[in-house]
């Protein structure tokens, strides 16, 4: 029992060099809550790269209202209980402004914690600025003044996917294959609703859920696609999931057009390249390099020079903190409370081609031009490669902002 | 229908063939050390990583003999200097220990090889598809994969029927505890059959990588799964090994062919509209969902019915 | 090891001044409970002596089972997780209908969800002991984690189930919005499992756990049926990590499937082990101590569960009674005033000892630059020392200092041990 | 010779047990009479061992049936033959090692004073489980070494534990499985005084290798050789049986 009286000691000790708390304003910290530790950080590390690639840019020209930026990164380990200490360890350490990702659980974790942080605490505000999570709760039942999104949702990409589908008169038997979870329910629910309104005639021969990163061999989900005789597969798939899948696909030589909402990293241009894909797998998202477009070539490339190894970038993180410096200037001031303001209803041209997109107000969605693109070998003028395989992504099709929209069902309480 | 059929039967057999590669040298290190090894599947994983680290240098074929051989070593250095010396504080402290070593293999896995899969790939002198029917393409590197392992159970046969350390081997099946009183070199027969053990999980690892996944996380993956098969099997039964291995991988593979869920079971009828409300979510669950967590089911079944596994014939 | 018999040193009749000194200790516990939040009174602090409160009674309800029952559970999170489900769905119950109940009554609930799923998976797993016991546990982990997924109206799909802990009755007009009380929630209700679960290992069915623990086969001569007493124990440790979950819910108020599954798992075997499960205060010291690790050596290396693991390993190779079975292999000597011979040699184990760390650490860190950092160049500063890490020279160094050391720490500790028995008062020999 | 008891203590009949091929009890028929000091003898091999283990319940018998004062108990688990009044030690020391032997003797006497599994209760506030676990240990003489863990005590002491744990429940049919294996002279005599003692108002059946102990103890001794009974009968009997002096004592008889 002595040893109560040492675990107690202890304790003070630990605590005694956790409790700092530094509220030097001469810098504005952006906490930064994903996954750095382990191997979660080589997921994690490339939004904390690309923020503090961001942050050295504006710090290089003057800063914000005259004060330097500073990214100060926190490991949540994709744990949704994790997150919320280290979020309060960031409001600790004087930080207002939290950006996350990695994970609708950890998302929704956070931005519920927020909120009520806000409310229990009045006079104080945190942000919660979301590059990733895009589960549709988070801009529709459980909206939050205090949350915004950059990333389109499962829904808006959907309906730009299948607006760009209803054109194609060649496809007549669509599969769904998604993963067992929230996300892959939501973009197979959204598939079936707008083809079946905007593609009657096309058949859904297959409907099909797997465990999510739990397959190490897809052969026999790939058996079944064949035995459906569909042309096209809708997957939401990411990450291994979606690289496995179509390696196994390659590997037994089935034959149909591919849309993904995340064919862009993980392996997966390897293996479309290795099954020899060409032009048959689709992406939809916010930005792809070979557009063109000047400034976001510079930008990216000067990215990339710096952190070679690891050229994968977000264009979505240039949006959200171009946009949310630009709100700190306007409102003069770097508290949540007073540039959220300017944040609502901002219109802001998009990183990837210059093209307008604006903050809606309804559910703090930013909406965007999507860019449907397929995996190739390049082209003219095209100067990007995915994963070194000399293939890269090669414009489809665009979607305007406004072929974007949804309706939500956000019920937003603002303070 | 055929076709599904076919291929599934092939890649559950190969699955399952896999899965033997790993329970059978994790069953004999248990007969004979009475530890079983929870790190066996991170051995398979250090396999894998080794033998795409070295195939991307040096090419396949040094990478199969080389890696196994890698980590049969590390295999031996850890029997030899890790858990010879907490054998004295029981087989509790035995257990942890090779749990203690998942967690640090996993992470020095993730340290060195990152969280996302490698581009571990088929050798090119295998590329290509064996044969074909109903127009599907049966690699040839699965087909490989299926020979190679039955050749090495083969092998592990002979091995354990014709040789000296085979007898011992046998022994410790029918007799643990009794080899103990072999006599004086019983030391480096625990850290060879350890170094073999894991040597077979690494070779599993070798010709898996490229088929399967070669990630940080394939331990805690397969893991799991190898434990049922030999807790299923029966502790201690290498004859039970191998049949819920192919059980486990038949099983499946075929649950992933079908869609069948309660609601079509039930067709349209009062009885399930009222069975719809109250079982709600699983109610539409098809079987080709719940394919992973078969295992598991499987061993609580077969606790419930036949404590001791399929063909075992002990307690703990 | 022989740490149970401190614990149930078997002094038939106390004296008036050993119950002095017992009953002194719960209450300096009580106060020390009490105290925290004036000595550490951030936020930070607040939120993370709630986690660590929280973790207590789970690692404690942990070795209910693996320190006095002898059963390696590798699936006890299902418990911590489903008396949080309980919890937070009765939350969301209440709270949508004003039911007028209060917020600390509702551990209970996650005590209920704990125990029923206790006995239900216990009824199971508790057939058989030892290996077989872990591997069940760990297919029921695998089981309950993998369908929390598909069961999503229950387990809220991947983002979980969120609740609002404030909505409950108000006593005294405790809102428990502020975390200050949420801590004192916490602090008591840890306070009471502490006392709970101390007391049950002084009943006679925590008597024959040890007893299972020690020798099952004698067991059953004796009487009792081996698996009846894992099963009651299953049971009741299902209970606790269920208050555990229902604090964690109401901590949090989010709960999710990944509560369940194998990582939170393994960490409370972590935990648990590492303070010691010879001693009841073991998991105590684990618990504070790791998730300490979990949420500050974060903040320093971004490899820190290598550490957290190689730490694991270390204890149960080297001190297998734990943290805790080296702080009480002290007691003799603290009893017999030799303690003072042995210091100069914990402390000349010490130094070399934290040479050896910094240089496995210096190893480590420059592996993790040079692999998987590597795209953000060679460059790393460790100890505020930069150096590059494609040149020899700090491997060198690290593997110098590490072995260097790593063999005076060696030699120190045979030093330290034979002082230690030298030090030891004779045992009394008849 | 049978002259007509009650209900015998224990009562085998037939018992059969096999390890896959190997026979190792072949119908064994035995009876023990209340408050009866019985000896089982017989060379190595014999079955001694695995006979105790079918009674105590530790082998389910294939054969047969194994009575406990009328009950049958064949294929019982060792509990509930416990708690039917049936204790017995082991050849092989048996005792909880980390624990004092204070906490072995007490988790004895626990099942038998009615606290079961009770977690409700303040173990050391049973002031009657107290008091019964000083008188046992004062009566295997370990009252000093209450203190200390069973795992470090001497061999002997050891034993006496063993015998401590087998008597300190209710049971008033006692198994001793080789009680003085391995002790020196000295300790042979303490322990026979022992055991003289415990089972004054118990029915006792040992296993005993020291003829000295058997014929200064036993009331009956039974002969088995090769799994079967060949000789029940009053020491002064047995050493008359021209069978068992040729099967058995033969060779030790010199």
């Amino acid at each position: 029992m002595r040893t109560f009286i040492g675990s107690a000691a202890l304790a003070l000790a630990m605590l005694g060099s956790t409790a700092l708390s530094a509220m030097a304003q001469e810098t504005i910290k952006i906490g930064y809550v994903d996954p750095l530790s382990g191997g979660g950080a080589s997921i994690g590390q490339i939004g904390l790269n690309q923020l503090n690639f961001i942050a050295d840019e504006v710090n290089a020209r003057g800063g914000i209202n005259g004060k330097q930026v500073q990214i100060v990164g926190y490991d949540n380990q994709t744990n949704p209980q994790i997150s919320l200490v280290q979020v309060q360890k960031a409001i600790d350490e004087g930080i207002q402004v939290i950006v996350q990702g990695n994970g609708s659980s950890v998302a929704v974790a956070v931005s519920d914690f927020i909120t009520k942080y806000n409310e229990r605490n009045p006079g104080e505000n945190i942000v919660h600025l979301n590059y990733a999570a895009i589960d549709p709760v988070l801009t529709n039942e459980k909206c939050s003044y205090w949350h915004f999104t950059w990333d389109a949702s499962a829904d808006i990409k959907m309906e730009a996917l299948t607006n760009f589908m209803k054109d194609k008169e060649d496809i007549k038997k669509v599969y769904l294959i998604s993963q067992d979870y929230s996300f892959g329910h939501a973009v197979a629910g959204a598939a079936k609703r707008m083809l079946n309104e905007k593609r009657p005639d096309i058949e859904i021969v297959g409907d099909e859920y797997h465990p999510l990163v739990r397959i190490t061999d897809f052969a026999p989900y790939v058996a079944k696609i064949r035995a459906s005789g569909a042309d096209t597969v809708i997957t939401g798939n990411w990450g291994q999931d979606l690289a496995l899948l179509i390696k196994a696909a390659g590997e037994t030589g089935l034959d149909v057009d591919w849309y993904t909402f995340y064919a862009g990293g993980a392996g997966a241009p390897t293996a479309i390249k290795q099954a020899n894909l060409e032009n048959k797998v689709f992406q939809i998202n916010e930005g792809i390099n070979n557009l063109g477009y000047g400034p976001a070539e510079e930008r990216a490339g000067a990215y990339m020079e710096r952190f070679s190894s690891a050229p994968v970038y977000f264009p979505r993180v240039f949006n959200m903190m171009d946009m949310v410096f630009k709100a700190m200037e306007e409102a003069g001031s770097e508290d949540p409370g007073d540039f959220i303001p300017k944040l609502v209803e901002m219109k802001h041209d998009s990183f990837a081609k210059g093209e307008e997109g604006f903050m809606r107000a309804d559910d703090h969605q930013f909406f965007q031009p999507l860019y449907i693109a397929a995996l190739g070998e390049l082209g003219e003028g095209e100067k990007f490669d995915e994963e070194h395989t000399g293939w890269g992504w090669k414009l489809a099709a665009t979607v305007p902002t406004e072929d974007t929209l949804l309706p939500t069902t956000c019920e937003m309480e603002r303070p | 229908m055929l076709e599904i059929i076919l291929v599934s039967t092939l890649n559950g057999v190969l699955y399952g063939m896999l899965l033997f590669l790993m329970a059978s040298g994790l069953t004999v290190i248990f007969s004979m050390m009475g530890v079983l090894n929870l790190a066996h599947a991170s051995f398979y994983m250090l396999g894998a990583f080794f033998g795409f680290e070295i195939s991307r240098r040096l090419g396949f074929w040094p990478a199969l003999i080389i890696a196994p051989v890698l980590v049969g070593l590390i295999g031996m250095a850890v029997e030899r200097y890790g858990l010879r010396r907490v054998h004295k504080h029981g087989h509790v402290a035995e257990l942890l220990f090779t749990f203690g070593l998942t967690f640090v293999i996993t992470e020095m896995v993730e340290m060195f090889w990152g969280k996302l899969p490698v581009d571990y790939r088929v050798p090119p002198s295998l590329d290509f598809a064996a044969f074909t029917v109903f127009s599907v393409n049966y690699p040839a590197f699965r087909l490989f994969v299926l020979l190679i392992s039955v050749a090495i159970f083969i092998a592990l046969l002979l091995t354990i029927k014709r040789t000296r350390i085979g007898l011992i081997v046998q022994a410790a099946l029918t007799h643990p505890g009794m080899v103990g009183m072999l006599g004086h070199n019983v030391d480096r027969i625990f850290m060879l059959v350890f170094g073999v053990g894991v040597g077979l999980a690494a070779i599993a690892g070798v010709i898996a990588g490229p088929i399967l996944i070669t990630q940080s996380n394939m331990a805690a993956l397969l893991g799991p799964i190898l434990f049922v098969v030999v807790v299923v099997g029966g502790l201690g039964s290498l004859g039970g090994a191998l049949v819920a291995s192919l059980l486990i991988g038949l099983v499946q593979t075929f649950a992933v062919a079908f869609n069948v869920s309660l609601a079509d079971l039930f067709g349209t009828s009062q009885l399930s509209a009222v069975l719809e409300v109250w079982l709600a979510d699983i109610w539409r669950v098809t079987i080709a969902q719940i394919a992973p967590i078969m295992p598991y089911i499987l061993l609580v079944l077969v606790l419930i019915f036949r404590p001791r596994g399929l063909m075992g014939t002990r307690d703990t | 090891m022989n740490q149970s018999a401190t614990i149930s040193s078997a002094a038939p009749a106390s004296t008036r001044a050993g119950l002095l000194v017992r009953y002194g200790i719960w209450i300096a516990l009580a106060l020390t409970l009490l105290l925290l939040p004036y000595v550490f009174s951030s936020r930070l602090a607040l939120s993370t002596m709630s986690l660590m409160g929280t973790m207590i009674v789970f690692a404690l309800s942990y070795n209910m089972l693996l320190g006095q029952t002898g059963l390696l559970s590798f699936g006890h999170a299902v418990f911590f997780g489903l008396g949080g489900f309980a919890t937070v769905h009765m939350l969301n119950l209440v709270g949508g209908n004003s039911y007028p109940i209060p917020l600390p009554l509702f551990p209970v609930v996650g005590a209920l969800g704990g125990l029923f799923f206790g006995v239900l998976f216990g009824a199971v797993a508790t057939k058989r002991a030892g290996t077989a016991f872990a591997m069940i546990t760990l297919g029921i982990g695998e089981l309950v984690a993998s369908s929390a997924l598909i069961l999503r109206r229950f387990f809220g799909g991947e983002e979980g189930i969120t609740t609002d802990r404030t909505d409950m009755l108000r006593v005294f007009g405790y809102s428990f919005g502020p975390q200050i009380q949420v801590y004192y929630l916490i602090a008591a209700w840890c306070f009471l499992s502490i006392v709970l679960m101390y007391a049950i290992t002084r009943t006679p069915f925590g008597r024959i756990c040890n007893a299972v623990r020690d020798n099952p086969q004698r067991v059953s001569f004796i009487g009792y049926d081996p698996s009846t007493v894992r099963f009651i124990a299953f049971s009741l440790s299902g209970l606790f990590a269920g208050v555990a979950g229902g604090l964690s819910a109401i901590n949090f108020e989010i709960v999710n499937a990944a509560q369940m599954g194998a990582v939170e798992s393994g960490s409370v075997v972590l935990m648990t082990y590492i303070g010691g499960v010879g001693n009841f205060a073991g998991p105590i010291i684990g618990a504070i101590l790791v998730t300490w690790l979990q949420l500050i050596l974060s903040d320093a290396t971004t490899v820190w569960p290598l550490y957290v693991g190689l730490l694991f390993i270390g204890v149960v190779m080297f001190a297998p009674g734990g943290i805790a079975g080296l702080l009480s292999m002290q007691q003799p000597l603290l009893a017999a005033r030799t303690l003072h011979r042995v210091l100069p040699y914990y402390f000349l184990m010490f130094v070399p000892g934290a040479v050896a760390v910094a240089g496995l650490a210096m190893l480590i860190e420059t592996s993790h630059q040079f692999s998987i950092r590597a795209a953000y160049g060679p460059r790393m500063t460790l100890y505020s020392i930069p150096f590059d890490v494609t040149t020899l020279t700090p491997w060198a160094i690290g593997a110098v200092v590490f072995a260097v050391g790593l063999w005076l720490f060696l030699r120190a500790a045979r030093l330290a041990r034979n002082a230690y028995d030298a030090a030891l008062p004779q045992r009394g020999n008849r | 010779m049978n002259e007509a008891r009650p209900v015998p203590a224990i009562e085998l009949a037939g018992v059969r047990k096999s390890f896959g091929p190997m026979e190792i009890i072949r119908g064994v028929d035995l009876v023990v009479a209340p408050g009866e000091r019985h000896a089982v003898i017989g060379p190595n091999g014999a079955g001694k061992s695995t006979l105790f283990h079918l009674i105590s319940g530790h082998y389910r018998p294939d054969g047969g049936t194994i009575e406990l004062r009328g009950e049958d108990i064949a294929g019982m688990p060792p509990q509930l033959i416990n708690r039917r009044g049936l204790s017995r030690s082991f050849q092989v020391t048996n005792i909880f090692p980390r624990l004092s032997v204070w906490e072995n003797v007490r988790c004895a006497t626990l099942w038998a004073m009615g606290h079961k599994y009770a977690f409700w209760k303040g173990v050391e506030r049973l002031d009657e489980v107290r008091r019964r676990t000083e008188e046992i240990l004062t009566e295997i003489d370990l009252m000093d070494r209450a203190d200390v863990p069973a795992g470090v005590l001497t061999y002997g002491e050891q034993r006496a534990l063993e015998i401590g744990l087998t008597i300190a429940g209710s049971a008033d049919v006692i198994l001793l499985d080789e009680p003085t294996a391995g002790m020196s002279h000295a300790e042979v005599e303490r322990v026979v005084a022992l055991i003289r003692k415990v089972s004054e108002n118990r029915t006792l059946l040992m296993i005993e290798h020291d003829m000295h102990v058997v014929f200064d103890l036993a009331d009956r001794i039974s002969v088995l050789v090769y799994g079967q009974v060949i000789a029940s009968d009053t020491p002064e009997r047995i050493k008359a049986n021209a069978a068992v002096q040729q099967a058995y004592l033969g060779t030790e008889a010199a």
